[in-house]
């Protein structure tokens, strides 16, 4: 392809990232650096030494960790159970797991309030079968949000890992059980290491998609605050905007963080993913 | 007693047959081709043999015990796949260990191993590699060095060396032939090159939608083909359907519109009937039509298209029983409308059924 | 191997159920007759479905909602495509810097984008709030419209292209000839994942919102600070039974398949 | 339109100048009982005037900051005491013109001028007292105080301190560790002992009706206007004025600075005020009154803040004061509080 | 004067050459193919000739004009390639019109000039079928079709036959080689399969590395490699490199550790000098120890390796100057670790640069 065309195919949609999004990012982060116009590290020092803003980084990360890894451990099996399907039955489950997707998240943490509560639909079932004497305490906690955003996010995983499995040469595992290897040693060193990247992006998009998630944890993370209500607070209720920007700026590190931690883990799983 | 029997077997996808009531015995230490068209059943065959697929009706015995339910990764034998099926994850010296990782043998003795038989592929100093870094004819033999490292006690071939071009192809066969004798191990090999099969193999069996139509060692099946089927299929491109058969011991008469034809009755065969002739277009000799003609096996002929072959030209001639391809080596080619004697010895015609 | 398969489908059920089973009391809930949400409900009334529509915000924000995603969406196609064959078609210096920025609205917090959109168009660059609003929009869409697209450009056999150049067929009639009908599959899945993206965004419509501009997640948002109502699900119910509908109909028009390709 | 054009009323004599495309009013407002605004506040005064009425909707923080941004072009912006106070020292309002507004003599005094007699008049006054479920808690309420008992354990919800009614909770705290002037040491270490009994806070009413209603609590803190919405689902429930007194939810409108509409924009604040809008939002129990002229049964008073004794006797906080430490008081709220 | 001329032309991929001076003439009407091994630049060849690729320099000539800067869709070039590259979403018909539209033809023109062409590629029927619908040969024909139906001024073939079976590709070649006689289009045609090019080009340009090594008449590089590349890469499998040589007019004499041998000068070459012999395995005549030996181009030797090929066997023969392949279809193998005598034909052995 000639220079010129590349350019002006590649231009509009660079031009307009740049100017919306690219320029925008750099600038919100440089003002972190400027107070009174020198340059100055004490917002971060701020944020950093006070145990509360850190806490609330903290439980972010952990709950978006851990729905992170929730939503792979559920997934997983899942996506493997449906790219073994014949296409007409895979369609119809892919089609199910895709559903959920279009339902607003105000919607379904909504009716993760009615399940969770106190005197909610788990509750009940857990009291009447005399499973539990006292009502379970999840809604509210980091728990709940927790189940939210596994609920919200595990269709997104599954469906971009059913199209890595799909992809598998099935030859691959036929190679490894005529070698000897079991179901489960096949799943275990030549499945998983081959879906390491499906398995990136799902899990980067679960990964960014919780920790940025905004109305699940408002909505069912009682007074747990994270680090998203708390950017939303400090610009518009607080008009704080120089922490705003801080804010946004550790966000922004800690995504990159750790998405290339994963990328080193998935480098060990597969070195040729 | 056959090491390998698949007896009255039968495999059908959606319904439809694709083997049926087919029978297969190999003996211990042999290498046996299964060579056929596209479609007749070769790749099922081996795919039912490694356990990848479950036949619907009949037997398969492995060391006269019942293998039909031993599930595939308790059977022990070897695949190599057409496209090599190499875990791209992993490296060379990772591939070739997998199987005996599987088996929990100790590092050292793996690396042992893994070091003998990759000098045997003639693979040492690419144990670092991965797959993509290899050429073509090295992942071939990463595969074979993969299947073979678990001692198997059968080796499964599946083309393997469709992909690779005309020199390499000769070379890695010398080798894996090399190999399966050194070791002796049983081998069921596929493929659709019949110079390969036949320079391979210790027995070829020709299929043909989901049967064998014979099955015997390379040279009976080159000369002696039992039916039309095979024939064509391994080059006889002349057939005569002959009008009158008249059996004198060891020569067979053939009469067609007052064309008289001898063939040397082959002992190995039992089609006593058959009236169907064939010859290879190499075996017919072409002669000028100034020279002598002799009353028997011999018709006169015009040439109507020549191409040239490299090793020769290939006409087609139109005689007064029917149009035959032949190849000639002659030096000065015969020009289009020629008029030529073409001259069918008696030991290169064969009949079948 | 039968026996592994069954915990397999028992374990893909439970997930089904956990997956399904809130959408289904969702549903359920909207036909309750009082002014919370109740699971069993307590009675049966079509009551929070009037209630829609004498809210006009919900249907005002409905129409600005489907407005903003599909004008966002047009633009991100329009912006992404020719993007997205540039960077499969040709091999240059700096490809993996530009997919890169290219699929970065992904990977940045969305509450980030949708906060520096604030602070810039709308604040620093004084754009309308209805401007910001459809930019953010694209902005989160163009990395979807990208990667769908990529990846059946990826499957195109781009010999294709040039027979039909060597046919006579100048490069802007080969690509709308042959390139873009043989990777229509890709588009339109593009166009359904970017507009589901955008349709159901928060992180960044919280931030763009003005004098009778708001998305419908947004308004649903503020309502719900108020009423507790099946308002919200019964708005659910329908639009679940008119996504419902619009699969129906590209799978009438498509076939299913085009759901299943990402 | 087309209502228009058949109407006999001013609509014919004024169309000269006010026919074809009508002005915008933009109106900044929260996202409650937008049908009953719609119906019988906004409808009303669009045709009567020929304007558009265009809303902005979301809680008073979110509002306030658009503003402050310059994000969006406001007229009229109802908002919380609290919150008005906010844009006043930010400046951000308009000065009124009284003389413009006739009504303003028909309503309590407490609701004529309570950010200042520039600014504008608050249009209702509710209480902001308890409400409690008595199937769900042994424990009598009758006091601030009474919240504080341990039979009330994971049972209760407190506002967050950033909803309008944050700062008089806290300043209830203050009252029941004993102040009569604002202590705010005394009040928070109060609030941390409350802890144990507090599910969750809550930032909008809908959370405290739904939790209440849900059986997630058995009481808390509200406002009295929203308390219909609780009894409808719970009809035993209870409101209590709290014995230490019931705190003034002051709910104002103001003309926002730079508005081309300043004069509709008073038209609009003195249609509000009027005796119809007022009875209406009464016999709807949207808004508790301040139109004095205005007489209601006992029946008709239920569930509003009604009668000039009660309101009198409600507790209101210096909104200067509290403005001035708002930021340290969420910051202590979040730290102390809320981990 | 040549219909096209490739002049000193050079194209290199990331800096690195692929084609370097490279020539090339085609006169009007010809077919010539280029034969190489892979990586040599076939397809690179045609590429630029069709306007894919660009060149770093050198000239393209067509009909004397200059052509570089000419654009792929105003060449009017048919391209035919290996993969087809049919338009998955147009029928046959819609495939074979695209041409015809493009250069808006009246639909009634269409409709007969499409009929007339499905005609020659023997389709008729097919024509509301999708590319999925057909089989390979079938795809084949609708792509030589579309490339045809433009009447283009040049047809570049680039391994349209590759992934045919034996039967299948037989036939087409012999189909291509009818149409392009008989529309006389002017052809350049790139294959890996040897037979291949010799039965259908009237020259044949064999490639490596980027350049040229020989262009010839099929016959002519069949019997007389002007180089060593070229005689290995056409099968000769064997080389001889003698000590000394003795030009005797019509005769060349040999010597190699007291081994006599002789060839025929043959008059096309230019190879003075060359010390490099040259044959074939098919060309060396085995015969059993016990038989005469003549003193010239003969040798004794012990057979080593004995492969069955079908048509025959092949040997490797160990002798004083080394390794031979020889192919034989006698009957009778010969045993390993046999004394045998070798012979090499004088007009069969050929010296190469
Ligand atoms: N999964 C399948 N579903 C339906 N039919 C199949 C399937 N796999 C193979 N077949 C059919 O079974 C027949 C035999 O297939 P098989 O793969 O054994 O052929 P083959 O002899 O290996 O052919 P080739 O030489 O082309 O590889 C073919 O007609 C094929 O179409
Ligand atoms: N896009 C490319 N980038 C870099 N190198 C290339 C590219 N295309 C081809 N080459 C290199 O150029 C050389 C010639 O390629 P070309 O495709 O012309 O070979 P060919 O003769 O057609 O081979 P084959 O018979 O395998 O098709 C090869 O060494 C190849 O690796
Ligand atoms: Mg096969
Ligand atoms: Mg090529």
């Amino acid at each position: 392809m000639k220079k010129r065309t590349l350019y002006l195919l590649l231009l509009p949609g660079l031009l307009f990232l740049t100017i919306f999004m690219v320029v925008p990012i750099a600038l919100t982060i440089g003002t972190t650096f400027l107070q009174e116009g020198s340059f100055t590290f004490s917002g971060y020092l701020t944020f950093f030494t006070d145990d509360y803003f850190m806490s609330i980084l903290g439980t972010t990360l952990r709950v978006s960790l851990l729905t992170t890894i929730t939503c792979i451990i559920l997934g997983f099996p899942v996506a493997y159970y449906i790219s073994k399907l014949q296409s007409r039955k895979k369609v119809i489950l892919l089609l199910l797991t895709i559903f959920p997707l279009l339902t607003s998240p105000v919607v379904r943490s909504f009716s993760w309030m009615v399940i969770l509560g106190k005197n909610g639909l788990l509750n009940n079932v857990l009291l009447s079968l005399g499973l539990r004497q006292e009502p379970l305490e999840i809604l509210y906690t980091p728990t709940a949000v927790t189940i939210g955003l596994v609920h919200l996010f595990l269709p997104l995983i599954i469906v971009t890992l059913v199209g890595v499995l799909e992809n598998i040469d099935q030859d691959l595992l036929r190679a490894a059980e005529s070698l000897g290897a079991s179901k489960v040693a096949v799943f275990k060193k030549v499945v998983l290491p081959l879906c390491v990247p499906g398995l990136m992006i799902g899990s980067i998009l679960v990964f960014v998609g919780s920790f940025t998630a905004y109305t699940t944890p408002a909505l069912l993370g009682g007074r747990q605050r994270v680090i998203s209500t708390f950017l939303y607070q400090n610009a518009i209720t607080l008009n704080d905007w120089y922490l705003a920007s801080i804010i946004a700026t550790i966000m922004i590190v800690v995504t990159f963080v750790v998405i290339s931690l994963m990328n080193k883990a998935a480098h060990k799983l597969n070195p040729k993913g | 007693m056959a090491l390998l029997s698949l007896q009255n077997v039968s495999v059908a996808y959606n319904k439809q047959d694709i083997l049926q009531d087919f029978n297969l015995n190999i003996e211990k230490g042999k290498l046996i081709s299964l060579l056929g068209p596209s479609g007749c059943g070769k790749t099922t065959t081996l795919r039912l043999i490694a356990g990848f697929l479950e036949a619907g009706a009949g037997k398969f015995l492995f060391q006269e015990k019942d293998y039909t339910k031993v599930p595939v990764n308790k059977r022990n034998f070897g695949f190599v796949f057409q496209n090599y099926a190499l875990f791209p994850h992993l490296s060379v010296f990772d591939n070739v260990a997998f199987g005996l990782r599987l088996r929990k043998m100790s590092k050292a003795e793996i690396e042992k191993r893994v070091a003998r038989i990759l000098e045997i592929v003639n693979l040492v100093g690419f144990e670092k590699r991965f797959p993509q870094e290899l050429s073509g004819g090295q992942r071939q033999r990463v595969a074979i060095a993969r299947a073979l490292i678990i001692e198997p006690d059968l080796l499964l071939f599946d083309e393997p060396l469709s992909n690779l071009d005309a020199n390499l192809r000769v070379n890695m066969r010398v080798e894996i032939r090399r190999i399966q004798q050194e070791l002796g191990i049983t081998t069921v090999y596929v493929s659709h090159d019949q110079e390969e099969c036949f320079s391979i193999s210790d027995q070829v069996a020709i299929m043909n939608k989901g049967i064998i139509e014979q099955l015997d060692d390379p040279a009976t099946i080159y000369k002696h083909p039992k039916t039309k089927f095979v024939a064509d299929f391994i080059g006889y491109k002349n057939f005569i359907t002959f009008d009158e058969r008249i059996d004198h011991g060891e020569s067979i008469q053939l009469l067609i519109n007052n064309h008289r034809f001898a063939v040397k009755r082959y002992s190995g065969a039992g089609y006593d009937a058959s009236l169907i002739g064939a010859i290879r277009p190499d075996h017919i000799v072409i002669k000028p039509h100034s020279e002598e003609r002799s009353d028997e096996n011999s018709l006169h002929g015009t040439i109507k298209v020549s191409t040239f072959l490299g090793r020769g030209y290939q006409y087609m001639v139109e005689t007064p029983i029917g149009q035959f391809t032949v190849n000639e080596e002659t030096e000065k080619p015969y020009s289009i409308d020629q008029d030529v004697i073409l001259e069918f010895p008696k030991e290169k015609l064969v009949l079948v059924e | 191997m039968q026996e592994k398969n069954r915990w397999l489908a028992l374990f893909t059920l439970l997930v089904f159920i956990f997956l399904l089973g809130p959408l289904v009391i969702i549903s359920v809930t909207s036909f309750e007759p009082g002014n919370v949400l109740k699971f069993p409900p307590e009675g049966f009334s079509f009551k929070w479905y009037l209630n829609i529509f004498e809210v006009q915000m919900f249907l005002q924000t409905f129409k600005i909602s489907i407005l903003v995603s599909l004008a966002g969406n047009l633009l991100a196609l329009v912006l992404g495509i020719p993007a997205a064959y540039a960077l499969s078609r040709a091999d240059f210096k700096g490809k993996n810097v530009l997919n890169a920025i290219f699929i970065s609205p992904i990977l940045i917090p969305g509450i980030v984008l949708g906060f520096t959109l604030l602070k810039y168009i709308i604040v620093t660059y004084q754009l309308p709030i209805y401007a910001g609003l459809f930019i953010g929009h694209t902005v989160i869409m163009l990395p979807f419209v990208i990667r769908v697209v990529s990846s059946s450009l990826s499957n195109f056999d781009f010999s294709i292209e040039e027979a039909a150049l060597s046919l006579g067929a100048g490069r802007l009639e080969t690509f709308f000839k042959v390139v873009l009908p043989n990777i229509k599959t890709g588009i339109i899945a593009a166009v359904l994942i970017a507009f589901l993206e955008s349709f159901n965004n928060v992180d960044i419509s919280v931030f763009m919102t003005g004098p009778g501009i708001s998305t419908l997640p947004i308004q649903m948002l503020t309502y719900v600070q108020y009423y507790f109502d099946p308002t919200i699900a019964s708005i659910s119910v329908l639009l679940m039974i008119l996504t419902a509908v619009l699969m129906f109909l590209i799978e009438r028009l498509l076939g299913l398949s085009y759901f299943t390709k990402r | 339109a087309c209502g228009e054009n058949n109407s006999e009323t001013e609509g014919t004599e004024t169309g000269e100048t006010q026919s074809g495309s009508p002005t915008e009013l933009v109106i900044s407002t929260w996202g409650f009982a937008e049908d009953f605004f719609r119906a019988e506040v906004y409808g009303p005064f669009e045709e009567e005037h020929n304007v558009k009425i265009v809303l902005d909707t979301g809680n008073n923080a979110e509002r306030v900051s658009r503003i402050e941004q310059g994000s969006s072009n406001v007229d009229l912006i109802y908002l919380s005491d609290y919150y008005a106070e906010q844009g006043i020292e930010a400046g951000l309002f308009e000065t009124i013109n009284r003389d413009n507004i006739p009504n303003l003599e028909e309503i309590y005094d407490v609701a004529k001028a309570p950010t200042g007699e520039e600014y504008g008049p608050a249009y209702t006054i509710a209480q902001f007292g308890i409400a409690y479920n008595p199937d769900q808690t042994d424990q009598e309420i009758s006091s601030w105080a009474d919240l504080w008992s341990e039979e009330l354990s994971r049972n209760i919800t407190i506002p967050g301190i950033t909803t309008t009614s944050g700062p008089m909770f806290l300043d209830a705290a203050s009252r029941v560790a004993g102040n009569t002037e604002f202590n705010e040491d005394e009040a928070f270490a109060k609030l941390v002992e409350l802890n144990p009994n507090i599910v969750t806070e809550y930032g909008g009413t809908s959370e405290f009706v739904n939790m209440f209603v849900q059986g997630e609590i058995a009481a808390g803190p509200i406002m009295e206007m929203f308390f219909a919405q609780v009894q409808e689902s719970v009809p035993g429930a209870v409101f209590v004025s709290p014995e230490e007194g019931g705190y003034a939810v002051i709910n104002t409108i103001n003309v926002v600075k730079g508005t081309e509409n300043k004069e509709l924009a008073e038209e609009f604040i003195n249609w509000i005020l009027s005796k119809e809008v007022q009875e209406a939002a009464t016999v709807s129990k949207i808004d508790s009154p301040v139109n004095t002229t205005l007489e209601l049964t006992e029946e008709e008073a239920a569930g509003l803040t009604y009668g000039a004794d009660v309101i009198e006797s409600l507790h209101t906080l210096d909104m200067g004061f509290v403005n001035e430490h708002n930021d340290a008081w969420i910051d202590r709220w979040n730290r102390e509080l809320a981990q």
